[in-house]
């Protein structure tokens, strides 16, 4: 089913991507899936192991369900401290 | 939790830990280093995503309190443009006997680290810059402060 | 080691661990707690043997750094009459990385509290006082902040 | 042998005996033989186990000699911090 999301890139990501923010089409069922596509569209994107995702404000996991109007929070390692 | 643009008071911030039942008070800062992995950094930049910066930082907390049950225990992470020396990061308990307020202020400091979406831009010497991994990262593991 | 009469200033005593090279920095303060033993404190004094508590201080300080290597590390103890609140002992240690602080600031302070030729007179409330045994004092063991 | 030691007494020690120091004349071989001695003369001198001795401004152990002259710092259970 295809569904559309926001997708925000942070720090090393944005960079990487070119832009903070974009609409994205999907059939993808989870963020991991998602981000696959994205990797596709973004050859940049580098996959880190500690790279999380938050969807709607709350911190996610890469298996979760990602659906249609969601905000998806792609972010590279942190480095806080 | 306080993500804050401007420069840490950590005097004003230890004013929040005073307490008459508190027999110990425990602060960790980190400060910007003048290098890491060997080159000679300059001054850095903090990247913040607020609102989940504020609500993860406040599940440490938390955490941290309900593991270690201390009186008090406050963090505040600076954004934006930092020169070495300046204050990174604080974290501040106080609780009556000295032990909580030790591993309550490691397990803050260490969880923000890994977990709040704050992210670190180098500037180095010799002009060039670059995004910091978490020193959890598998693909570039290396320790910080 | 400094053993002082005058209240302890912490920014001062901060001011001395700041180092370009150092990322972290870790503190502990000693207060005077309201409480001891299900007694209601009201004030303390403490009593110091100047050359042995400033010796055995610099030795306990050069021990957690022969342990754990930091790049700056300070205690200071106060005597006489101190009120509820006031600052008893401050220990500051800075440092590169983040677990040297804290391991060498645990250190000084675990061991200044039972080497350190300094005894605590605590008036009570109800206007009685006493001396305060050590925390590892087998006869009346009980643990202290 | 006959012996004279100047004996200090610090913080409840100092209130048990009820002066800050005096000479003493021992025969004892040992600073802890030393205190037994002082417990015969101040009865309310008690023994801790966390009671520690110094030397001539030396932290020593109880079974450590004591010599003519020397000046032996008889410290109840520290507490600092």
């Amino acid at each position: 089913m295809m569904k559309t999301v926001t997708v925000q890139y942070f720090a090393a990501y944005r960079e990487a991507v070119g832009h903070a923010e974009e609409q994205v089409e999907t059939t993808a069922a989870t963020a991991d899936a998602l981000f696959e596509q994205l990797q596709a569209m973004h050859p940049s994107l580098e996959r880190f192991e500690a790279m999380r995702v938050a969807i709607n404000d709350a911190m996610a996991g890469w298996p979760d369900a990602i659906a249609d109007g969601d905000t998806v929070l792609v972010f590279p390692p942190v480095a806080g401290g | 939790m306080v993500i804050t643009a401007d420069a840490i008071d950590p005097v004003a911030c230890y004013a929040q830990l005073q307490d008459h039942s508190c027999g110990a008070c425990v602060t960790f800062e980190g400060w910007v280093r003048n290098h890491q992995d060997g080159r000679e950094v300059r001054s850095l930049e903090y990247e913040v995503y607020h609102p989940l910066a504020v609500s993860e930082g406040e599940r440490v907390i938390a955490e941290a309190r309900a593991r270690h049950p201390v009186t008090h225990a406050l963090c505040v992470h600076r954004e934006g443009h930092l020169e070495l020396g300046d204050l990174a990061v604080w974290v501040g308990v106080s609780s009556p006997h000295r032990d909580e307020s030790f591993l309550a202020a490691r397990m803050v400091i260490d969880q923000i680290k890994v977990r709040l979406p704050i992210w670190k831009k180098e500037h180095y010497l010799d002009g060039d810059s670059g995004w910091v991994n978490c020193e959890r990262c598998a693909n570039h593991g290396h320790a910080h402060s």
